[in-house]
């Protein structure tokens, strides 16, 4: 059995795995970069170890460098988290030479899922719908020409081993033809050293949903439900949601089952999710497979009362599932808000800093998968999220209602923030009605991008004067010599005590 | 005193002030309150039995606040003497001049676009800045000469620092 | 429709009322003494209106103000929380009186189940099973003799009106009878101006086990299953747990009809508890009910999926029941730790105080229902219970897992507080092999009050030297001047950058 | 410099320091290791790759602490010159003398049980403090007299004030 996990991950993911293994009584190893001495993760782990410098590819992604530390740790698995080395196969490889456990799929079953191409073939020999298209490298202009008329417009040309939008690009029109092949492939080349092109059909808006599988190394195969992850900026998703609000029963054993069928053709054991493209007349399509933990994975957790880190350590511990298919039984709704140190009135500008002050949202059907404190400077080189608000409820016009509670709950200064940017999405009539796909974020745009600020000439406009007049004199007065632990309670008392003022 | 939200300027008094019992008027307005500082950055007034909270976030100069109520955000400036003296000093300069090219925040500098010396067109990418992943491109405003380029690829750079100046 | 709430109450309670309400729409009053100015629940309310000096019996508890408030603010209903007044029959009465609604069952309810002899009376014509004994008023010794010869040594003797403890004597041998009653009443009269007493078997080491009921204006009743509370001090329960350990489906599916029954008998409206106690044959006898929300709700709530103040709201708004009995399904197990500011390793005593620092637990399946905030000084006039900490999980192991996790995560400063003495429960063996009844602190009390300091001469001991040490080391080099805004990590900051150290 | 740890006395030198690497001798015991003051009153100590979080509470002198660790809570004194000074000029009185009667909480008088000039004796309750709804009595060490009592029933008092001084 495990007994110690090295986390090869920092931020909130990593104190998400860390808790998990703190509650079954195994040992974490935690590795930092320079940069990262202060984060919690190191204090939260039982030992850490220093991976190289700031920069992620000098650090989070050196593959010798973490091999060595689970070494010297005697780790007897890794954890990879997401991103960073998570859906690296060779990493994966690396681990069992070492005689250590990944805690994630089989480098096979990563590079099938890997390569597009290759996972499209396999789910359409699984019998699992994808998105009309080419099953070939292109390899000319003319057979790319001749795809794109057999398919029809608009389609979507993509690189095979793309991600990220890039080497994508959208033909509307058979002239773009030439234009959009040249430019994706040479994209493509100089972003991943490979520049294979595929055709799929365009489908415009489209629902994202995703289902989140489980297996175990002996062939048992069980799907979590969906996750409902259409409100995206830039395809980072920002707001997700468990059920879909366009879910139906009969759609969801059709879905879950073939997520089950996605996974099963790649023998597939422990956590993935299977991301499907919905279009409005519930017909779906396999999109890709994560080979790993989700950012939304607490979603599932909430509504299904499982703790994901837990089984996948249990299955890595070749234990058989502990669930089987018809344990599986949603209650109530969950949603999931991302914070991001972002400046969302300033066109999402990254925001690091110095946390100055911090309350967290808690109380009944609230969960805070965080990593920052008070005092903490988040650092500029990595992702801006800095945790993610979780709520349940019973019902989703109850939930929704929570979040805002919840958002409302959440201060924090010294840093900029997407807050009130969520705050506004829980304000848009679309996602109030649950009727909303990928097209969101643009649609409601103007709605949600309004400016914070509008003179109302109220008494809230007085209010925020009269708070910033009592702290700018409040200040003035603190010209007295400090103790130690001087606070802002004791500052007031001091200030009342005085009675009369001189300004 | 002197204090701005936004584009309104009011005049804000302090009345009276007895332990938690404030007076203050705001232009011609008078506000009998219940004030307390309670948490770190937290204001709690009570006005006419309603409990307003206002979070403040202080600039480092002490006189610049942003203020957020349940439902906005407020800029609010607090001009005293101080201020009102560097204002009339500043007078002849105009706004609109930009005399260097800064970050809000801090990065890495991903690339610096142009030489010393080098005129620029209004509009221009100057200097690229990384942080979080993301890149942003940092613009002259208007038609201008690169004076002093202080920043090189590679380097760390602090919110506010001044990475060129222009003429 | 109830559209704006005064909640009559302070502390953890208060806010875990206004976030429900937050969320369902409802504004909120707060009321406050002259000494919780400062506190949350002031804060977090729409309005707020001072009722009084500190003490409680010059605020929480004067009927009047709370009411002239209620008026003045327009609030359509009150709810009581639980404590001051949640339990005075004429606090209902004057609520309905002036056309504002408790949130609550009726005066006649908490009459029947306020006073304990005719609420035995009830039960045993409703059928609930009571612990055998009188039942009558005893008025004299004579037939406190001949009744205690009837039931059968031991007995206790108490008072009808009593509660806390007190008016209460224990006879385990014919000649404690007459000091017993005359002890019993005399103290009986002095503290509640009412000398009757009863007589009932004595139970050993019983089980404290109770089941939480909902019950609507129409005579639906139904019974949200058991919470068990037998870890208890000086009869105050501090942690509890749902399901209970001791628990069969068989013995929930009886108690649970008996509750039902219990409340039905007083026409029972609003969430109510049902206090059991339990042999170790599995006989259980009625105990008392109380007639509002309990401290340790959230289990329930964790348990079922469940938001019980949305649900005591929605009764008070006339609403039917939303729950049938059959929906009612437990799911994973639940444990709450009441935190409070008393020292444990003194004799409890309470310790008031300024809250220096404060990090709370965050993360999967943690629950925190509190309402102090870094920088507040609990005050001394109330209960020393500053939150709650509540922990759900999969299987009752995990979730001993996780609330020891969640207690090792918890930090405060400033004060003193009870969580080493929690920490220790989740350690002792008959809390982990869920063998323990209300005989269980007694039992374990070399265990639990061990001291917490033993020299281990180890590196965990020099550590503890080592930050001693570079914390006063820091401390004397901070003879520089300090900005508004000086946090810790600048001045390690400040302190690292010097390099080179003069002591 | 002396630190006390319990009962146990130790000689703690700051060898070296540079940024977070810090080398401390502890007797003749030298450890090197990376610390970080990270948060308000917390300490990371990473020592061959252990992470240790120790969590201080700091008494208002600045040298008496607490120290929480994972699994122990340890009482560590620092002992510099000054405390030395008062420590030898202490040496004559007793330790054992109990001169006041103190609360370590804040409270209420609920009631004092004694007058002044009173002739106690060891054990005897002379002051009940209320707070949190709980009294707690507070009693003599030994026979003595009541010198001054500086406070009557329902006054709010302070943790550590002296309530009764004895003779």
């Amino acid at each position: 059995m495990i007994k110690k996990i090295l986390v090869a991950n920092r931020g909130e993911i990593a104190i998400r795995v860390m808790r998990s293994c703190k509650e079954m009584g195994i040992s974490t190893v935690a590795v930092y970069s320079e940069a990262d001495r202060t984060s919690r993760h190191v204090f939260y782990a039982d030992e850490a170890c220093c991976i190289g410098p700031a920069p992620s590819k000098e650090s989070y992604l050196v593959i010798d460098n973490i091999i060595a530390a689970a070494k010297h740790f005697d780790a007897d698995a890794i954890h990879p988290g997401y991103g960073f080395l998570s859906e690296s196969a060779e990493f994966a490889r690396r681990c069992a030479e070492e005689n250590i456990i990944f805690i994630g799929p089989s480098p096979e079953a990563m590079i099938a899922m890997g390569d597009k191409i290759s996972a499209r073939e396999t789910m359409i020999a699984a019998g699992v719908p994808v998105v009309p298209g080419s099953q070939e490298d292109l390899q000319t202009l003319e057979r790319v020409k001749e795809v794109a008329e057999e398919i029809g417009l608009p389609v979507m040309l993509k690189a095979t081993a793309g991600g990220g939008g890039k080497g994508m690009r959208l033909i509307r029109h058979k002239n773009e033809i030439e234009d959009a092949y040249n430019t994706a492939r040479s994209e493509a080349l100089a972003s991943f050293g490979n520049d294979i092109v595929y055709i799929e059909k365009f489908v415009k808006n489209p629902h994202h949903i995703e289902f989140q599988i489980l297996g175990d190394n002996f062939g048992n195969v069980i799907h979590l439900c969906e996750r409902e992850c259409s409100v995206q900026r830039r395809n980072q998703k920002i707001v997700e949601e468990s059920p879909s609000p366009m879910m139906t029963p009969a759609l969801r054993a059709k879905m879950g089952e073939a997520a089950v069928q996605a996974a099963k053709a790649v023998s597939y054991s422990g956590a993935g999710t299977i991301e499907f493209l919905v279009d409005d007349h519930q017909n779906f399509y396999f999109l890709e497979m994560n080979t790993r933990l989700q950012v939304e994975h607490p979603i599932t957790e909430e509504v299904l009362g499982v703790d994901l880190v837990k089984e996948q350590i249990n299955i890595a511990n070749n234990l058989t599932l502990r669930l089987r298919q018809e344990d599986v039984v949603q209650r109530g709704h969950a949603i999931e808000c991302r914070i991001c140190a972002e400046d969302s009135d300033n066109n999402f500008m990254p925001s690091p800093g110095i946390i100055k002050q911090l309350t967290e949202p808690l109380g009944i059907g609230t969960r805070v998968d965080n990593y920052v404190y008070e005092g903490y400077e988040i650092p500029m080189h990595y992702d801006p999220m800095m945790g993610k608000l979780i709520v349940w409820a019973v019902t989703r016009a109850y939930a929704i209602k929570r979040m805002r509670r919840v958002l409302y709950e959440y201060k924090i200064t010294g840093i900029k923030t997407n807050i009130n940017y969520l705050r506004r999405i829980m304000d848009t009539n679309d996602f109030l009605r649950g009727k909303y796909d990928t097209g969101f974020i643009e649609k409601n745009s103007d709605f949600l991008l309004k400016s914070t600020y509008e003179s109302t000439k109220d008494e809230t406009e007085d209010i925020a004067i009269i708070a910033a007049y009592m702290d700018y004199i409040l200040n003035l007065e603190e010209n007295t010599p400090k103790t130690a632990d001087n606070r802002p309670v004791s500052r007031w008392r001091e200030f009342g005590k005085r009675n009369v003022l001189r300004i | 005193m002197e204090i701005h939200i936004g584009d309104r300027i009011t005049n804000v008094e302090l009345v009276s002030k007895d332990d938690n019992k404030v007076v203050i008027s705001i232009d011609d307005k008078v506000y009998d309150l219940d004030v307390v500082m309670a948490e770190n950055g937290v204001c709690s007034i009570l006005h006419n039995g309603k409990s307003f909270n206002a979070e403040l976030k202080r600039s480092e100069s002490g006189k610049s606040y942003i203020v957020n109520t349940l439902f906005n955000t407020f800029p609010v400036n607090i001009v005293d003497s101080q201020a009102k003296y560097l204002r009339n000093r500043k007078k002849d300069d105009s706004d609109e001049q930009q005399d260097r090219i800064f970050s809000p925040m801090p990065g890495k500098v991903a690339k610096v676009l142009v030489n010393e010396g080098d005129s620029v067109e209004a509009g221009q990418s100057v200097i690229l800045i990384e942080a979080m992943k993301m890149q942003s491109e940092y613009k002259v405003k208007k038609d201008c000469k690169i004076k002093k380029i202080l920043v090189q690829q590679g380097d760390t750079i602090d919110g506010d620092q001044t990475l060129i100046t222009l003429e």
